[in-house]
């Protein structure tokens, strides 16, 4: 199978290891990426809060790429990256006359018709079959609680993806791991985002409220699959604990490193090596004996 | 291709058919509608891309009615008609015998060679070369040749005119009808008792190939075709005036596809276009 | 033909701008005019008389009457033109006034266009055939269609004038949701106390034929005269033996298995079951689904305690035909269900409220069983989770309604109301209780609603705060329900034992189909339209069928009863003739012409095309056409101008008749 | 002094129950509007057929007008809901052979909207005045006598 | 029939229908945006609050709060709002117009922020984290900022010390130019 790959800028950046990750595993599941030439940056947050033209430009550049490459599909292994191409696809659906100027802005014509994919929906599309066919190691003693966050399911009206309050996809795929997956109210809590940097106090309080969440209700690991949520929860972590005296730690993984996991990938195959919070699938009881076998 | 001569046979002689409906070839790059009546008759019966003919035009008539049960060789296109004409009643499934074709696309016309050239317009978007509805399927379906859809710019063309550009193209085009009325007669949906056309108390219509009858003609023939075209273009191939009919046509059913999401033809239990209503329909251009 | 053309001046109001003589003048030289006058007052006796005079004298054999609006007098020519011996549907009014010398100044102009629509009238007189009104009778008996408090109201009443009635509900007892209430605002008066009465009435009242558990099946005829088909579902219980005693329910070893529909799956029920104590008829229903008998024959409990034989497990459904003619529709309404599948596929349901799967967080009618007597805790204020006595509820208001995005935009009217009477029950049961509601506006428009609503904020201490609740999720047994108050500007944050969601009245999910049945019409939501929002409010446009109750739009218990009683006048109106008059505005079909499409049957709002088969002399079927039911056709022409070869014409606006009027303009 | 303007012939279909009655209205209520429109009536929009309509331009009409009860009132139901679908796709029609669309016009106008019929009357009167008379029909005409 | 006066003048609630497609005056106030927003308590107005504002004009009081800055596009209220008004893009309305009205803005860090971002795609066509993390302490003077995490983050190579920049580089300037509120 091979699909249009949109990384988007934090793959290659912060979110390292996402990017490594992805492509370690995709490659095990016979999935091959074909990157959208000479991408740029969707706009993220910082366009789309600024100016509406310039955040559907950047991201409407893309798209056009992606369609002269002749992709049909472009999965964005990004939430936000995944939630920006997506709304200004439709956006430009909806207003002939908003993609008619933005068509003049980016110097390029668009048919509009390429479909954007987020993460769980690539392995939907890959099936479960094939990574319980590709399965190395059961993550029984995993405790997951999987992480939405805000931009996989929203705006719904767009994405039509899952259930915008009560979505389950993210539990089913981690579920085909062997893993555990615990039920929770803050999957699709807002972590803070883009004011990581500017309000960090924000930050610190939403996480940890998230954090403080899934550990409540007995998860021993977090997985997300979205660079800012994961910065947010993970490299932010350290402030929390310091902020928080006596607040225990958990480690959080991409989706895609847990996948990896599974499918016998080892930490620095997979960039876990580089989380701030540390993560060692040996050390969880019970996956020992499996490796053993 | 599966043997066809067999297939055909084996509908008589299951007792499946009283009759046939299929084409038989007339040289190398021709062919003619043929109705087998006797499972020997079905010897010539030959599948190519020169099979042109909507065999379902015939179905509704009185002549092929009187055989009962009725085998017929159909494309996806020609299902269309089918499907169209269990919608409205004039035919009863159970009376039909499909041998749906897989289809390829056929050439424009006779006596060419097939390509990407001489492709018939109505297959560069075929959507139904499988056939949507069938009681036995011949064929594979392989690449067919691409080709640019010429029509469909001339469409695009000329909406973009003004009122009395178009007006001129249309005037020209009508004013070489010459009330001939091959369009009505090849149109398997065009099956009325008595054509409109033909109505003399009152005179809708005028009866004389003059300007404003040719006129009224054709703008009522497209309208009681819209939403009921199923596209196979057979008017326009039988025009002997050269009038580019599928134009309306094909306009109406890109309007339907447009306001209604309805494509004719494809599912019998659809409710027809015209005969059934949204609340939603659109209202923009009504005071 | 011969025809006479008669001008009126209307006093000054035609004469004025319109020149009438010039008119005279001009129609006698139209073809086949062969008298032409003006007067004074045309309606008055003496202008009558000049018609009628003329039509001896000349043998005339067509009129056209120059005058105001056909809908003022178009009735007093055609009955002059018909006192004279000519049919009256030779007569044809053009509209003078209303249409030419009322909007026009010019006398010159308005002149010319009386003269125009003078020749359209015309040319159309000269088309027109003599037509017969059609008389029909009317049986007088009436059909209600659901048995809960607006059909029997409407039953009653009919059936107390001297009528007789056929109620018809699905459910296996009357009572409809008001027997399932507890108590009933404004007055706090018991529901079950005040209705159980009437259902008994019901059930006794000599004129009153009661079928329960029973749907209609097919509706066919016209004003006055429908033939009705019932669908009588198998009970498996013989209503003439069985003599409601209730052994079989005691007995019956399916305890845990179905829940309660009358107590909104709060409870269990039994496979053989009476819905209430005060069902009315008390006879139980075996419920197929779970019966063991019905799954494996290996259980008959029921018939050995049965000591009047009266199960019968082999029971079919009935089909019953009644003549009728009035119908009066009192279906009711459904509860907006909070679950993730609501049925219109249109409504997403609320995903942030859990969709229905927090136990505690319970809709309007569960919370109505919770606090009633009757109800699985006996009135006792428990939650369903745990059987605790919750200390603090949280109510929520417009849920389901108001909302274009989850639900419905209308108001469902009785929420704020039966919100308002929950909180006051729980206080007044619960005295150390906290209640909240969360509402938008509080809309109490009736007698007492107002005061009702302040006394439970005054009085009864329940704290109201202004917004809508954005989520709500469950921690440690309680559930977080987070709001704002828009009031205040501050976000509220309640940990609650129980939610109670104020859901809205919407729609029966089978109301589009019944419409469909009887043929009438119906609004986006579902609910069904009357014919005039203010001045006929209770009937149908669909001729006989009157509307009473919460089918046509949410409506609380006092309304409900009025239209109820409304919707009984309108069919004792009907009553009060015995021969109804109908227009012969109809269509007809020219079977030789017809090629069978049947596209005149889609577009027929009124099921009057039939399908008719044509047979050659050995009875050989040769083709099948149109054939219009003239009883059900109302006139409209739609299948005229559908029938792409006109082989099926309105009689009175043929072809013919519309083209020459079109001609006429040159 | 005034030219002698160009005064068009236009024929409306119109509904019983809802635009004609409407038009009563405006008369009863004395409002004035322009003298140019011939009305014809029907029992229901659903009554008008396109065929009408093309008629309506053979016999000289500069414009035609179809008017009736608004969606939800129709006497009968459904008429206007049929009619509407059919009048979808046959302005598109229209429009797409050159017939201007400011000459065909569409409303809806209520028993009890006087003021609006006045103000539908006089805005399409206006319209088809703009345009002028309607030569390029009158031509397709005159050629029908001189041929026919 | 529409009431449009003849001399309308061009308003703020014109500016926010033509970028966002919506009628501000759809919303009718219930405040479940409110309810459930995650930074609803950093923000010194309710997000119902500065669609009220919109509503009765008080243009002022909507683009000078904090709320339309703080406002983190998560889109809860997008998706729970019971009237389809979708406040996440009324917001980045707002804060565009803001921008273009040269308002004094509440949340400075925050716009500048983003301004470091967006010159990082400017220049190069993709974020790059090393001068998103300058320009950010340099506009701010907030030198200190990320102290703790930045040297992490370079060591783990999550920082690339060189940007990358795109063939389209040009391109993208171009889009800015003509897009860019500055």
């Amino acid at each position: 199978m091979q699909i249009g790959y949109y990384p988007g800028c934090s793959l290659s950046g912060t979110a390292k290891e996402y990017g490594k990750s992805v492509r370690a595993i995709f490659k095990q599941l016979d999935v091959e990426l074909a990157d959208v030439t000479d991408w740029s940056c969707c706009g993220a947050t910082s366009g789309h809060v600024t100016s509406h033209k310039l955040a559907m430009a950047l991201s409407a550049r893309n798209l056009a790429l992606a369609e002269k490459q002749g992709l049909k599909e472009i999965f964005a292994p990004c939430a936000a990256c995944f939630g920006r191409l997506a709304v200004t696809k439709q956006e430009l659906k909806n207003s002939p006359a908003l993609k008619e100027e933005i068509e003049g802005i980016i110097e390029d014509k668009l048919n509009n018709t390429i479909e954007i994919i987020n993460i769980i929906q690539l392995f939907q599309k890959i099936g479960k079959e094939k990574i319980a066919e590709k399965k190395v190691l059961d993550l029984k003693n995993l405790k997951a609680a999987c992480y939405y966050g805000c931009l996989l399911v929203r705006p719904f009206n767009i994405l039509h993806f899952d259930d915008a309050e009560q979505p389950t996809s993210f539990e089913e795929l981690v579920k085909s791991t062997g893993a555990e997956v615990v039920e929770w109210n803050y999957k699709l809590e807002c972590c803070g985002a883009a004011h990581s940097l500017p309000r960090k106090d924000i930050v610190v309080d939403l996480s940890k409220k998230i954090l403080d969440d899934a550990m409540k209700h007995g998860a021993n690991v977090l997985v997300v699959a979205c660079p800012m949520c994961h910065s947010n929860l993970d490299m932010r972590q350290k402030n929390i604990i310091k902020a928080n005296p006596g607040q225990k730690e958990i480690p959080v993984l991409y989706l895609s490193e847990l996948i990896g996991l599974c499918l016998g990938l080892d930490n620095k195959q997979l960039g876990i090596n580089l989380h701030t919070i540390d993560f060692n699938i040996r050390l969880k009881k019970n996956v020992e004996e499996e490796v053993a076998k | 291709m599966d043997d066809i001569k067999k297939i055909a046979r084996e509908l008589f002689t299951s007792g499946k058919v009283n009759a046939v409906l299929g084409y038989v070839s007339i040289n190398g790059q021709r062919t003619k509608p043929f109705l087998a009546t006797k499972p020997e008759e079905t010897d010539n019966f030959i599948i190519n891309k020169y099979i042109l003919n909507n065999l379902t035009v015939y179905l509704t008539k009185k002549e092929i009615l009187k055989y009962g049960k009725i085998g017929i060789f159909a494309k996806g296109c020609d299902v269309k008609a089918i499907v169209a004409l269990l919608q409205e009643s004039q035919i009863k499934r159970e009376e039909v015998y499909i041998v749906g074709i897989n289809c390829n696309g056929v050439c424009a016309d006779f006596d060419m060679e097939f390509s990407g050239e001489t492709i018939a317009l109505k297959c560069l978007n075929c959507e139904v070369r499988t056939p949507k509805l069938y009681d036995e399927l011949i064929g594979t379906t392989e690449e067919m040749p691409k080709a640019d859809d010429g029509k469909l710019k001339m469409i695009r063309k000329i909406e973009a005119l003004s009122s009395a550009e178009k007006w001129d193209i249309f005037e020209e085009q009508f004013d070489k009808c010459i009330k001939c009325y091959a369009c009505r007669q090849a149109c398997p949906l065009c099956y009325c008792e008595r054509c409109i056309s033909d109505k003399s108390v009152p005179r809708w219509i005028e009866s004389s190939a003059s300007k404003r009858g040719n006129f009224s003609w054709n703008i009522i023939r497209a309208f009681h075709l819209a939403g009921r075209c199923i596209g196979c273009n057979e008017c326009e191939r039988a025009c002997p005036m050269e009038i580019p009919l599928s134009l309306l046509n094909r306009k109406m059913a890109m309007v339907a596809q447009e306001e209604f999401k309805y494509v004719s033809g494809l599912d019998p239990n659809t409710p027809t276009l015209i005969g059934s209503y949204d609340l939603k329909d659109d209202e923009d251009f009504i005071e | 033909m011969k025809i006479g053309v008669f001008i009126c001046h209307c006093g000054e109001n035609i004469g004025r701008t319109v020149d009438c003589v010039r008119v005279a003048k001009a129609c006698s030289f139209f073809p086949n005019v062969v008298h032409s006058v003006e007067y004074k007052y045309m309606c008055s006796d003496p202008g009558q008389n000049m018609i009628k005079q003329a039509i001896k004298d000349l043998k005339l054999d067509g009129v056209v009457v120059g005058s105001c609006s056909p809908h003022m007098h178009e009735k007093t020519f055609r009955k002059a033109v018909s006192d004279a011996g000519v049919n009256p549907f030779l007569c044809e009014i053009a509209n003078l006034r209303e249409h030419v010398s009322w909007v026009h100044d010019d006398k010159e102009v308005a002149t010319d266009k009386a003269i125009d629509l003078m020749r359209f009238a015309v040319e159309k007189v000269k088309r027109n055939a003599p037509l017969k009104t059609i008389q029909v009778p009317v049986t007088k008996r009436t059909l209600v269609i659901g048995g809960g408090i607006a059909g029997i109201q409407a039953a009653l009443d009919v059936a107390n004038a001297g009528y007789e009635v056929v109620l018809v509900e699905k459910e296996p007892s009357i009572g409809g949701h008001m027997s399932q209430l507890s108590e009933t605002f404004p007055t706090l008066d018991c529901s079950q106390c005040i209705l159980t009465p009437r259902m008994v009435e019901v059930y006794q009242h000599p004129k009153i034929k009661l079928m329960t558990y029973s749907e209609v099946e097919k509706v066919e005829g016209f004003i006055g005269n429908f033939k009705v088909t019932i669908r009588k579902k198998a009970r498996f219980v013989d209503d003439t033996l069985c003599s409601g005693c209730g052994d079989c329910a005691i007995k019956c070893p399916i305890k845990k298995k179905a829940l309660s529909e009358f107590d909104e799956k709060l409870a269990f029920r039994s496979a053989i079951y009476v819905p209430f104590p005060q069902a009315v008829p008390n006879i139980p229903v075996i419920d197929k689904e779970v019966c063991t008998y019905f799954k494996n024959g290996k259980c008959s409990m029921c018939v050995k305690v049965c000591g009047r034989n009266a199960i019968k497990f082999d029971q079919q459904d009935e089909f019953i035909s009644e003549d009728i003619g009035a119908i009066i529709v009192a279906t009711g309404y459904k509860l907006y269900t909070i679950d993730k599948k609501p049925e219109a596929s249109e409504i997403k349901g609320y995903g942030e409220y859990g969709y229905g799967k927090y136990k505690d967080v319970v809709d309007g009618l569960q919370f109505e069983r919770i606090a009633s007597a009757s109800g699985p805790t006996s009135g006792e204020f428990q939650r369903p989770s745990d059987g605790k006595t919750p200390k603090k509820i949280v109510f929520i208001q417009c849920v389901g309604s108001r909302d274009e995005s989850k639900g419905f935009s209308y108001c469902s009217k009785i929420c704020c109301m039966y919100t308002a009477k929950h909180a006051m029950l729980y206080k007044h049961k619960v005295h150390d209780g906290e209640a909240y509601v969360f509402y938008m506006d509080i809309r109490a428009g009736g007698k007492m609603y107002e005061e009702f609503v302040r006394r439970a904020i005054e009085e009864d201490g329940v704290k109201y705060i202004r917004g809508r609740v954005s989520r709500i999720y469950e921690e440690d047994g309680k559930y977080i329900v987070k709001g704002e108050d828009t009031l205040a500007g501050v976000p509220i944050q309640i940990d609650a034992d129980m939610v109670v969601l104020a859901t809205a009245m919407v729609a029966q999910t089978d109301a589009p189909k019944l419409a469909q049945t009887i043929g009438m019409p119906y609004d986006n939501y579902g609910f069904y339209s009357e014919v005039h929002p203010k001045l006929r409010p209770v009937e149908s446009s669909t001729g006989g069928v009157f509307l009473a109750g919460a089918c046509n739009s949410p409506r609380d218990i006092p309304d409900s009863v009025a239209m109820a009683s409304a919707a009984a006048a309108k069919a004792l109106v009907l009553f009060g003739s015995d021969m109804l008059e109908r227009e012969p505005t109809i269509a007809f079909v020219n079977e030789n012409l017809c090629a069978g499409c049947f596209y005149c049957k889609k577009v027929c709002a009124y099921n009057a095309i039939e399908v008719k088969q044509i047979k050659d002399k050995n009875g050989n079927v040769i083709k099948e056409v149109a054939f219009v039911n003239s009883g059900l056709c109302q006139g409209c022409g739609t299948c005229n101008a559908t029938c792409p070869s006109k082989a099926i014409e309105l009689i009175g606006y043929t072809d013919e008749q519309i083209y020459a009027e079109i001609a006429a303009l040159m | 002094m005034e030219n002698k303007t160009f005064e068009p012939k236009i024929i409306a279909f119109v509904c019983n129950w809802c635009t004609y009655t409407g038009a009563d209205l405006a008369g009863t209520s004395r409002m004035k509007y322009e003298p140019n429109v011939r009305l014809i009536k029907l029992p229901c929009t659903g009554r008008i057929d396109p065929v009408m309509i093309l008629k309506a331009f053979e016999k000289g009409a500069d414009g035609v007008l179809v008017s009736g009860c608004h969606p939800g009132d129709c006497h009968y139901n459904a008429g206007n809901f049929h009619a509407r679908r059919r009048w979808i796709m046959f302005h598109k029609l229209l429009d797409f052979v050159g017939i201007d669309e400011n000459r065909l016009h569409f409303s809806w106008v209520s028993a009890s909207e006087g003021k609006k019929f006045v103000d539908v009357i006089n805005g399409f009167v206006n319209k088809v005045k703009a345009k002028g008379p309607f030569e390029k029909y009158e031509k397709i005409n005159k050629e029908f006598v001189i041929n026919g | 029939m529409s009431h449009q006066t003849t001399n309308h003048t061009r308003t703020m609630t014109d500016d926010i229908k033509d970028i966002t497609s919506q009628n501000p005056d759809i919303c009718y106030q219930c405040g479940k945006c409110s309810a459930g927003c995650p930074v609803r308590n950093y923000m010194d107005e309710a997000p119902n609050l500065i669609v009220r504002y919109i509503q009765l004009g008080l243009y002022d009081k909507a683009v000078n709060s904090s709320t339309i800055w703080l406002c983190a596009g998560c889109l809860t209220c997008t998706t729970r709002c019971p009237k389809n008004f979708e406040l996440a893009a009324f917001m980045d309305a707002l804060r565009e117009i803001a921008l273009k009205k040269g308002i004094k803005i509440k949340e400075k860090a925050i716009l500048k922020f983003h301004k470091a971002f967006l010159k990082q795609i400017k220049n190069h066509g993709r974020s790059y984290e090393l001068g998103l993390i300058r320009d950010y302490k340099l506009t701010t003077g907030d030198l200190m900022a990320d102290v703790d995490a930045a040297p992490d983050m370079l060591l783990k190579g999550k920082i690339g010390i060189f940007p990358h920049n795109i063939k389209g580089k040009e391109s993208i300037k171009r889009i800015f130019e003509k897009t860019e509120v500055k």
